[in-house]
């Protein structure tokens, strides 16, 4: 249970779980303040357009585990 | 032949269950739009569940062990088959069949073309036999080489002993054969008049057979990316010991230059084809301007796409070209690095640059001077291309083989069409010359000169290779000289009659060009016979042929070290890579490859 | 290996001079009647004569290679010629240099002529449907292309406002002695300028009239309407006698 | 893609093949992003930013949040069968099939609002009904694509000795998020 595993990198399942959590509340903030400032800004396309990138950028790393790709999941 | 039977009835009843759903579900009859649609997809599904994916997938997916069929002989290629070699088989003889068919249509338009007249046939049944060679001829041209030679060789020629995904390469080939089907049966439904192109609002106005057109060529752009992103996981990822990038044959460049195009760009192919469909079935309004949409937004996602495809269909044509030169120089490819950064640059370009179709169009005039700008800076990678071609041939030693003699006739027709492209892209000519014959010559001299030219290329070079014969080289000079003559004097009358007021996709034109067209007509049958030597050609050798050495050639690249046909699993033992593919002539060069136990077999 | 070079030289001066001698004698154009049509032409000449020596250097060096490289066997190797960079420097130096020449002229310097500039002196509509042109003429009067015909003023620089129905196709707008086109696309209005610097009719030539050249279906090939281009008293008369006639 | 210039040796093993798939996998993503790409910029090209006033701003932002709430719990799926906690992983996949199945259904909801307000036949409607439907369709093979790897997983097949199945499926269903991530601004907030 606490070895270091090819699937989700290093850390025991605890500090992965903690990660996930991390990430998910981040992205939760994020678009409630992306929400809010599209409700209360015109014309926000330039002000939103961060907000996705930073979205993303958490979701392809954390969630999807880009970095892997280099390394083929071997850490 | 069982995996056929079952696929086809298995795809029968899916076709069945489809349109059973629409017709239940909504208003539309039992061969109505919605029918088609659903109809031709779970038809789809049926077929490859029945062909073979069933056992090889599906029973994985519900928790049994998969089946593998195996089976020996000609047998290997009615069926779903995971071996990379059985698959560019499959794809080739397709292709050509598929080529050979779209031909004959094409003799049938050149003999309503002959007179001024309408002769043969109606201008309504013109425009669907028209569409219908179009749409036949651009999946040769984008399947044929990079389905076919691309499958068969890249392992072999990176020393791999299949692709990285087996199955996926089987399903991306049998989702050919439904494709083809379709498109010849949509006569059955009304048949589609709107040209490959299918511009919008006509495609959204016109028959049901629209709408088959639509979901086939879907199926076919994800066969084709299936297969691009094959082609790009293969060589990334399975180059044996030794195959670095900078030792890559130039066909493998080429081949993964252009499946990152397929791999990309034809998803907005199939967007705005679907975008059709939605406008059609679903009631959007994409393209209807009463709801607010434009018929522009179609021009620019359809040509995001198939600007691009040009260079799909012609990458691996220049990569085979140039293969084949070098080996029959015998001389290194000469600037192998730079004609490599071209290619990866004419994709790149080449995927910026659509708007030049679209000069006539009305689209925005700030857009006009950067996309000619961009047009004209592929030329610049695309003369590196012809700039290698001869500089390998310079001072080599030419050994006057069928291939070769194609390459030859590969370069003079590139040459034409590249040099009549500067005129289309060039926004003030091309004011005047799109939409017309001009343009039906230019892009026959780019198509038929890049792809098809290189398509026979390959097969006569690959020939023993495939089938462990030898090909009749007299018959093969024969036929190359002949096809390559009647083109040209099909051909070049045809620029003069776009310049003289002959618009494209018509079935009558103005009396005052009924000579030429007549002359330009009467060539094209000659040229279409000529492909009777060619056929009989490859079936009689592939039989009787004179059995043929591992490597008659004498070349130094991967496939040829093998037996001909090669190995089940390619290679007897993990073949290493040492020497470079091209180092004619170069003193103590080591050789291609370093340890095969029994490289003849 | 001198000798190579000079003979090759040569063979593609001698081609290059045939080609030249070629374009420059044979007129492959129908009759230019208007200022944009001969931009047009002029672009195009200038293309063909630069695209000569290009055409001729591959051609060139496959007749030479063809003829003088030929070997029998395939066993022996050819001289190893590993490229220094000199000959792709200089090849990219010539290629780009062209593609950058070309790009300006007839490029750019092209697109600002044949655009042209100022209004318009008659402005003049132009509808599209399956299968016909209907034109509208600045007196309020509808002509189409069933029953009627395109009558232009000479020397006068004429705007054309073109359209297609809506719901309809797209269609394509083009007079082949003037050249240029312009597609006519449903819900929106694209303009074309020509300035007609000739009178001339469809009798005497066919390349005088309206030709879709969008395909559009069925009727596509015979969308088309005749064109005259008449002296400037002549027009007004046209005008006057189709709006006696029932405009 | 890679960076290594020595390419994989032949058969190496289980580690190889999981490197080719995860870069197939991407790959595939990579074509995706262009489907995706080329109805999102119709869109912009159609209607440029607008956006109707009777769009259902909170149930929009409800749906996003359901369907990031589906992320970490896929998120959650995938961590334990990599430690081989095979109970978390049919509890948290669950917990994603229902959560997708609540976007799904609450996408219908929308739909039916929208079809008054906005239909099809107009240009937002075009641009509205493509693209969430475009979405829905992935969110719905994703949901498949989950059921499978529950109903293959359910005798703890998978954990960490065979985990790619379940990594695969669950980046797919990553990615859907990461579509929408794109879709709801370009939809709703500009």
């Amino acid at each position: 249970m606490t070895a270091v595993t090819p699937a989700t990198g290093p850390g025991t399942y605890n500090d992965r779980v903690r990660l996930g959590w991390i990430t998910a509340a981040l992205l939760a903030v994020l678009t409630l303040i992306e929400y809010a400032v599209a409700i209360n800004v015109e014309n926000p396309l330039i002000l939103l357009l961060p907000f996705v990138l930073a979205k993303g950028a958490l979701i392809m790393d954390f969630f999807m585990h880009i970095r892997k790709l280099k390394t083929g999941g071997d850490h | 032949m069982w995996p056929l039977i079952r696929g086809t009835l298995s795809g029968i009843v899916g076709y069945m269950v489809g349109a059973l759903i629409a017709t239940l579900t909504t208003t539309s009859t039992f061969s109505g739009e919605f029918a088609l649609v659903l109809g031709f997809v779970f038809g789809l599904l049926g077929w490859l569940f029945g062909i073979g994916m069933w056992n090889a997938w599906g029973r994985e997916w519900v928790g049994l062990t998969p089946k593998t069929e195996k089976a020996e002989g000609w047998r290997r290629y009615l069926r779903f088959n995971t071996d990379h070699k059985v698959i560019g088989a499959q794809y080739l003889v397709t292709m050509l069949i598929v080529f050979l068919l779209a031909g004959l249509v094409a003799m049938a338009m050149r003999a309503e073309l002959a007179s001024p007249g309408q002769n043969l046939f109606t201008a309504d049944v013109y425009n669907k036999v028209m569409s219908m060679h179009g749409i036949l001829m651009i999946a040769v041209a984008v399947a044929g080489i990079l389905g076919a030679f691309g499958n068969y060789l890249v392992p072999l020629m990176i020393g791999a002993d299949d692709m990285a995904f087996p199955r996926i390469n089987a399903l991306g080939y049998w989702m050919v054969p439904p494709v083809a089907i379709a498109l010849l049966a949509a006569p059955l439904v009304g048949s589609f008049d709107a040209g490959w192109t299918a511009y919008p609002p006509l495609s959204v106005l016109n028959g049901d057979g629209q709408v088959l057109f639509n979901v086939a060529v879907i199926a076919f752009g994800l066969s084709s990316i299936l297969g691009g992103l094959n082609i790009v996981a293969t060589v990334i990822t399975m180059r044996a010991p030794g195959m670095t990038w900078s030792k890559l044959p130039i066909f493998v460049w080429a081949a993964f230059a252009a499946s990152i195009l397929s791999l990309t760009v034809t998803q907005f192919f199939a967007a705005s084809l679907i975008m059709i469909l939605l406008d059609r079935i679903a009631g959007t309004t994409w393209f209807g301007a009463p709801g607010g949409g434009t018929a522009l937004l179609y021009e620019h996602v359809f040509w995001f796409y198939s600007h691009p495809a040009v260079y799909i269909m012609v990458l691996p044509g220049m990569g085979v070209i140039l293969e084949i030169i070098s080996h029959f120089s015998r001389k290194p490819l000469f600037a192998y690095k730079a004609v490599v950064v071209s290619f990866l640059s004419i994709a790149g370009i080449g995927s910026v640059v659509w708007a030049h179709h679209m000069f006539t169009s009305g689209m925005a005039q700030n857009l006009e001077g950067p996309f000619m700008a961009l047009t004209e800076a592929v030329s610049i990678p695309t003369g590196v291309i012809f700039l290698a071609a001869v500089g390998t041939l310079w001072r080599g030693k030419l050994w006057f083989q069928t291939p070769l003699l194609l390459a030859f006739f590969w370069i003079f027709q590139f040459l034409i069409g590249g040099i009549t492209g500067v005129f289309l892209a060039d926004f003030v000519t091309d004011l005047s010359l799109h939409d017309t014959y001009f343009v039906v010559a230019h892009f026959h001299y780019t198509i038929v000169g890049g792809s098809i030219f290189a398509l026979m290329a390959g097969t006569f070079y690959w020939f023993p290779k495939v089938t462990g014969r030898m090909y009749n080289e007299k018959l093969g000079k024969i036929f190359a000289t002949w096809f390559f003559v009647f083109f040209q004097l099909t051909f070049i009358p045809l620029f003069w009659v776009g310049l003289n007021g002959m618009n494209r996709r018509v079935a009558t034109y103005q009396d005052n060009l009924g000579g030429v067209n007549r002359f330009a007509s009467m060539m094209a049958m000659i040229m279409g016979l000529s492909f009777v030597l060619f056929v009989v050609n490859l079936l009689w050798s592939a039989k009787f042929g004179p059995v043929a050495p591992a490597n008659p050639w004498n070349a130094r690249t991967l496939e040829w070290q093998v037996s001909s046909p090669p190995p089940e699993h390619n290679f007897p033992s993990p073949p290493s890579v040492d020497g470079g593919p091209y180092d004619y002539g170069v003193v103590g060069a080591p050789t291609h490859l370093r340890e095969v136990a029994d490289p003849v077999g | 290996m001198k000798k190579d070079i000079v003979n090759a030289t040569l063979l593609w001066i001698v081609l290059s001079i045939l080609g030249w001698i070629l374009v420059l004698n044979w007129n492959i154009f129908p009759p230019a009647l208007a200022r944009e049509a001969r931009i047009v032409d002029d672009a195009f000449n200038l293309l063909t004569v630069l695209a000569v020596p290009v055409f001729t250097f591959v051609v060139a060096i496959l007749i030479y290679a063809a003829f003088r490289f030929r070997s029998p066997g395939g066993l022996e190797d050819g001289p190893p010629i590993q490229d220094t960079g000199r000959i792709l420097t200089a090849w990219l130096v010539v290629t780009i240099a062209l593609a950058g020449g070309i790009l300006i002229n007839p490029g750019f310097v092209g697109m600002s002529e044949v655009r042209g500039e100022g209004g318009a002196d008659v402005v003049i509509g132009v509808t599209g449907q399956r299968w016909s042109w209907t034109i509208s003429y600045p007196n309020g009067v509808d002509v189409t292309s069933y029953t009627g015909e395109l009558v232009l003023p000479v020397d006068q620089r004429i705007q054309f406002d073109i359209t297609s129905l809506d719901p309809d196709v797209i269609h394509s707008f083009w007079i082949p002695a003037f050249r240029i086109k312009k597609d006519a696309v449903p819900g929106r209005i694209t303009q074309m300028f020509i300035t007609p610097t000739e009178t001339g009719t469809f009798a005497e030539d066919p390349n005088v009239r309206v030709q879709c050249a969008e395909l559009c279906g069925q009727g596509h090939a015979q969308m088309s309407m005749k064109v005259r281009v008449v002296e400037q008293a002549e027009f007004d008369a046209y005008l006057d006698e189709i709006l006696a006639e029932g405009g | 893609m890679t960076t290594s210039a020595e390419p994989i040796q032949h058969g190496a093993g289980p580690s190889r093949q999981r490197r080719i798939n995860q870069l197939g996998l991407w790959l595939f993503f990579a074509s995706e992003t262009f489907l995706f790409g080329a109805f999102i910029s119709s869109r912009f090209i159609t209607s440029q930013t607008s956006t109707p006033e009777d769009l259902n701003q909170a149930l929009a932002l409800a749906l996003t949040i359901v369907l990031l709430l589906s992320s970490i719990s896929a998120y959650l799926a995938e961590t334990a069968n990599a430690h081989d906690d095979h109970r978390g992983f049919r509890i948290y996949t669950v917990a994603t099939i229902t959560l997708g199945a609540l976007f799904l259904g609450g996408v219908a909801l929308e739909w039916k609002e929208a079809l008054e307000y906005f239909p099809p036949g107009t240009i937002y409607g075009t641009a509205f009904f493509s693209l969430v439907g475009l979405h829905a369709f992935h969110v719905l093979t994703g949901l498949i694509a989950l059921a499978v790897i529950l109903f293959l997983g359910k005798e703890g097949r998978f954990g960490s000795k065979d985990s790619w199945p379940v990594e695969g499926v669950i980046k797919y269903w990553h990615f859907v998020d990461l579509a929408w991530v794109i879709i709801y601004p370009t939809l709703y907030l500009f």
